[in-house]
């Protein structure tokens, strides 16, 4: 993807943000949700995550948030899905790196490189991070 | 005069740029500018009379606890009451945590709270707790479609069960005006105690509580352009004496052995337990003194000015919805078709405006309007037509594109 | 190095006077002075950042929030902590407060909760009152004929019953460091928490909460040359979510409904409702990088010398009996015969010295020093010798006569 | 007495701050007393007073306080001692005006005198009243 094209970049947030994916509710009990309510902005959103022998095999999420935080949440939600943990850890570790400014692998981030100039707007990178926060948290306590 | 030229000069912040812009502040809800007076007080006692108060076994600190007790003069005053009335605390969230827990002994199984659903976090929550403590029930206040205090079946909704009515008296999130006199004549009547949370009236309105006859006032120096850190809890003497001191500690006892026996002072002394923000204080009687000096009539009469003009001149825009058409101060609550509150602000932000987006600390809010997220614009005495006109500019032309082109 | 001159320059009310005479101040106890970057700090923020923290809405809120965010890092790291087990108050009283009234849920009747006669009202008011409310029992440590903590018994004075040991760190009357190692090592293999009341402690020697292992300790920035109207209760995490919040209200709320359920944010914030003192929180990181800059074993170092001077030139004054003697600290009680301790804190007053008369709030202390009012001198990092020298002279030619001839 | 004479009126302070005059508690039930806590002042003193019809048949006190309180105190003790209430009332009402420096008459004040320049000190002002205030408060309710 090209990391020089503003349009096409804005194009990518704001589908994902109009009509975001995978924003629905998971009924399945073995679905693993968190609440994310981040203290600096408004967003409140939930994610469910259901990962079956070691595999993500649904990712969707509810609530009220911003641009940022729907889209980057959205965007992952296509990401991840169908990947091993380990493999989704890589994406979000890589994602991490682009959202703090640092030299990233743009490979596996697909359209989530529309978020690699967030970085220079401090105050929303929070919201870059919301679900996948979410996400690392959920991997964290599948690892302990 | 209203001169705003010369009130804006003494806000030294004004010729701050915000994203490289001239800072336009509209969250006067959150918190206010502070002028030249209430900074250069903090700095003369910093620099100069840094001493703790309440013993005059010095000369500075005689003359500091003085200056201390004088703003408790100058605050009566300003809402015509006793200077034994006026407590000092860290802001209206402590006030009014004072005002539930210290009227907690008073309440019993089976009584009622009445509040509403327009009321702050800060007055719900330990009246939530008390509640739960004494196995109260909180009830509120019916409200008409647009969000006011529903008079009709006012006898109704104060029955007898009710033993406190605590409520907002300007709602931060919809610029109402509560009908106290009339709730606090009925209450009366029945004995009930009201408290009112004035974080957003006493900085606005010019306010008698004798005439009002309120039992409890509370509110923040902060939202009145002093400093941080100060707040004050007016209470009638009869009911500051009914009142439990929650914060135990140095200069509210008068004596206590070993035993664990304890005499507190009198109130007010009684409830201000440890050293308080003394310089924040005394710029608060500096704030004072600016404010009265505009006028609060006048400070009032802009603010609804600004407001008007705002409401007329966004009438016409499709994509903007107002919740609060007929509020009657310098708040206006509103969103924008398909644009997330907070992407908004944001968006105005990068145009040096300050609005703030949330929920505004009135989590049952959505009870009211419908939606939980709104952006809020507040005016306060320094504002200008100048800085409504470009918050209306930038208004016109936002779209959800912009919103996101700061951040590619 | 310590450089005194170059200390005492950055404290412009040192150039001050008092009844004509250079202030020389000797209440550090009381509170401290303010250096110049704590000042200017102040003046910053109410002059070019004086918004609400806690939303990033728009760029001077993020702004200011990360300043004040960036505060807690700071206090963490001064006392080795991490940043989350940082709560700002409004002073060390609320400090102790949050504390007794938090684990007042865990007292059971019977408990015993173990203090001192040393303590300051402020960390026992507030434990009297829980105790009363629970049926627990106030027991105190065992003191040597000098007033420090028998550590010979000290297996049978932390017995089972103890829940809670709560005690003053730094006396602000005997100057003595307590014992916290020794005590809070036994205290934890049996389970119990410890508090420490750090308003003597923190400012004046250089602490390390991981190795002194304290469940709690407490203290004001305004003792340690920040503005009055902050303090800090530090807890360990595992403590600190054991707390009940007190003070409700905004910012401390996750989610609430009208049904009066709520969820409160994770530590530290469920325990900061409201507004904060913020320009006072963002000036204590000054004040510490101030502190810190001098070194605080060196500002030790310079108080105990200054107090070691003192007592060396008193020492054959046959009118003037000290409570004290070895003191751990700059903190120095002492009277003058036939002269009430009032009466010669006024006479030194005219002569621009500034101590303190009384029982410091300590209002036990008689049962250890049999008299209940004493004088206290106490010194800090920007007093010097020659200060000490002029208090000295005026000790020397005091007498009861003097001190009336003020006043006819 | 010789309101320009400060030898003398030093020495009536400090002889009444040595020698103070009816410290003493008084255990007669017909004694009201009065706690005297000032929170400017360290000083805590207790005031007893007995009024039988309408006289003022004792007045002694206890407690700790400055020289200031003590002899201001201890001369009010003598000065009123079988007055009648109405009395006592005019010779407080005098002295209250002396120390807020204001006219008064120093004929009915006697030693009291010693505190006439008490106003120039702000700070020690309610501790020359600290006894008188608590007489006031004992005549006042006895007017009720
Ligand atoms: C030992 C001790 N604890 C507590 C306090 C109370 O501190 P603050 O008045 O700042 O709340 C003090 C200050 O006087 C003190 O010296
Ligand atoms: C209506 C109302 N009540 C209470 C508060 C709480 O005030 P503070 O944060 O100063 O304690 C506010 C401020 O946000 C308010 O608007």
């Amino acid at each position: 993807m090209d990391l020089q094209d503003p349009q096409l970049m804005r194009s990518i947030i704001m589908d994902h943000y109009q009509y975001p994916r995978n924003r629905r509710e998971c009924h399945d009990h073995n679905c693993k949700s968190v609440h994310m309510n981040s203290e600096s902005c408004i967003d409140d959103i939930m994610v469910f995550v259901k990962v079956d022998q070691g595999v993500i095999k649904d990712f969707c999420f509810t609530g009220q948030a911003c641009t940022i935080s729907t889209a980057s949440t959205s965007i992952l939600s296509e990401l991840v899905k169908n990947k091993t943990l380990a493999e989704a850890k890589v994406i979000v570790d890589e994602y991490r790196k682009m959202v703090n400014l640092e030299l990233f692998d743009s490979e596996s981030l697909q359209e989530a490189v529309a978020f690699s100039n967030i970085g220079k707007q401090a105050n929303r990178i929070k919201c870059a991070l919301i679900g996948w926060d979410a996400l690392s948290q959920i991997i964290a306590e599948s690892e302990e | 005069m209203f001169d705003l030229d010369r009130i804006r000069e003494n806000f030294p912040i004004l010729k701050t740029k915000m994203s490289g812009q001239p800072l336009i502040y509209f969250d006067n809800a959150a918190t206010t500018l502070k002028p030249l007076n209430v900074i250069r007080e903090v700095e003369r006692i910093l620099s100069t009379q840094s001493v703790n108060i309440h013993r005059g076994d010095y000369q500075l600190s005689y003359d500091i606890s003085n200056q201390y007790e004088e703003v408790r003069k100058s605050v009566a005053k300003f809402i015509n009451a006793q200077s034994d009335e006026i407590v000092f605390t860290s802001g209206a969230t402590e006030s009014l945590n004072y005002v539930a827990y210290g009227l907690e002994h008073l309440i019993e199984e089976g009584d009622v709270i009445l509040t509403t659903h327009t009321d702050h976090a800060s007055n719900l929550l330990p009246w939530f707790e008390v509640a739960k403590r004494k196995n109260a029930t909180i009830e509120y206040f019916e409200l008409t479609p647009e969000g006011r205090i529903d008079l009709t079946n006012l006898n109704q909704q104060i029955h007898n069960k009710v033993k406190v009515i605590t409520l907002v008296h300007v709602s931060n999130v919809l610029g109402y005006v509560n009908p106290v006199e009339e709730i606090i004549e009925l209450a009366h009547q029945k004995d009930i105690c009201v408290v009112l949370d004035g974080a957003q009236s006493v900085a606005h309105l010019s306010i008698d509580v004798k005439k009002i006859d309120v039992d409890f006032l509370a509110w923040s120096g902060h939202k009145m352009c002093s400093p941080t850190g100060v707040g004050v809890l007016y209470g009638k003497k009869t009911w500051l004496d009914k009142l439990r001191s929650i914060k135990l500690g140095g200069g509210a006892n008068a004596v206590f052995d070993e035993n664990g026996n304890y005499e507190l002072k009198s109130s007010p002394s009684r409830f201000e337990a440890g050293t308080p923000a003394i310089e924040s204080t005394i710029a608060l009687k500096a704030a004072i003194e600016f404010l009265s000096g505009v006028g609060m009539d006048q400070i009032h009469a802009h603010e609804t000015m600004l407001k008007d003009y705002f409401l007329s001149k966004i009438q016409h825009f499709n994509h903007i919805k107002v919740y609060n058409l007929s509020t009657d101060t310098g708040i206006v609550i509103f969103n924008i078709d398909g644009i997330f509150a907070q992407d908004a602000a944001a968006y105005l932000s990068s145009k040096g405006i300050a609005v703030r987006a949330g929920n505004h600390c009135a989590k049952l809010i959505h009870h009211v309007i419908g939606v939980t997220e709104t952006l809020r614009a507040s005016f306060y005495l320094y504002n200008t037509i100048r800085e409504v006109d470009v918050l209306v500019e930038v208004l016109k032309e936002i779209t959800l594109e912009k919103c996101v082109d700061l951040y590619i």
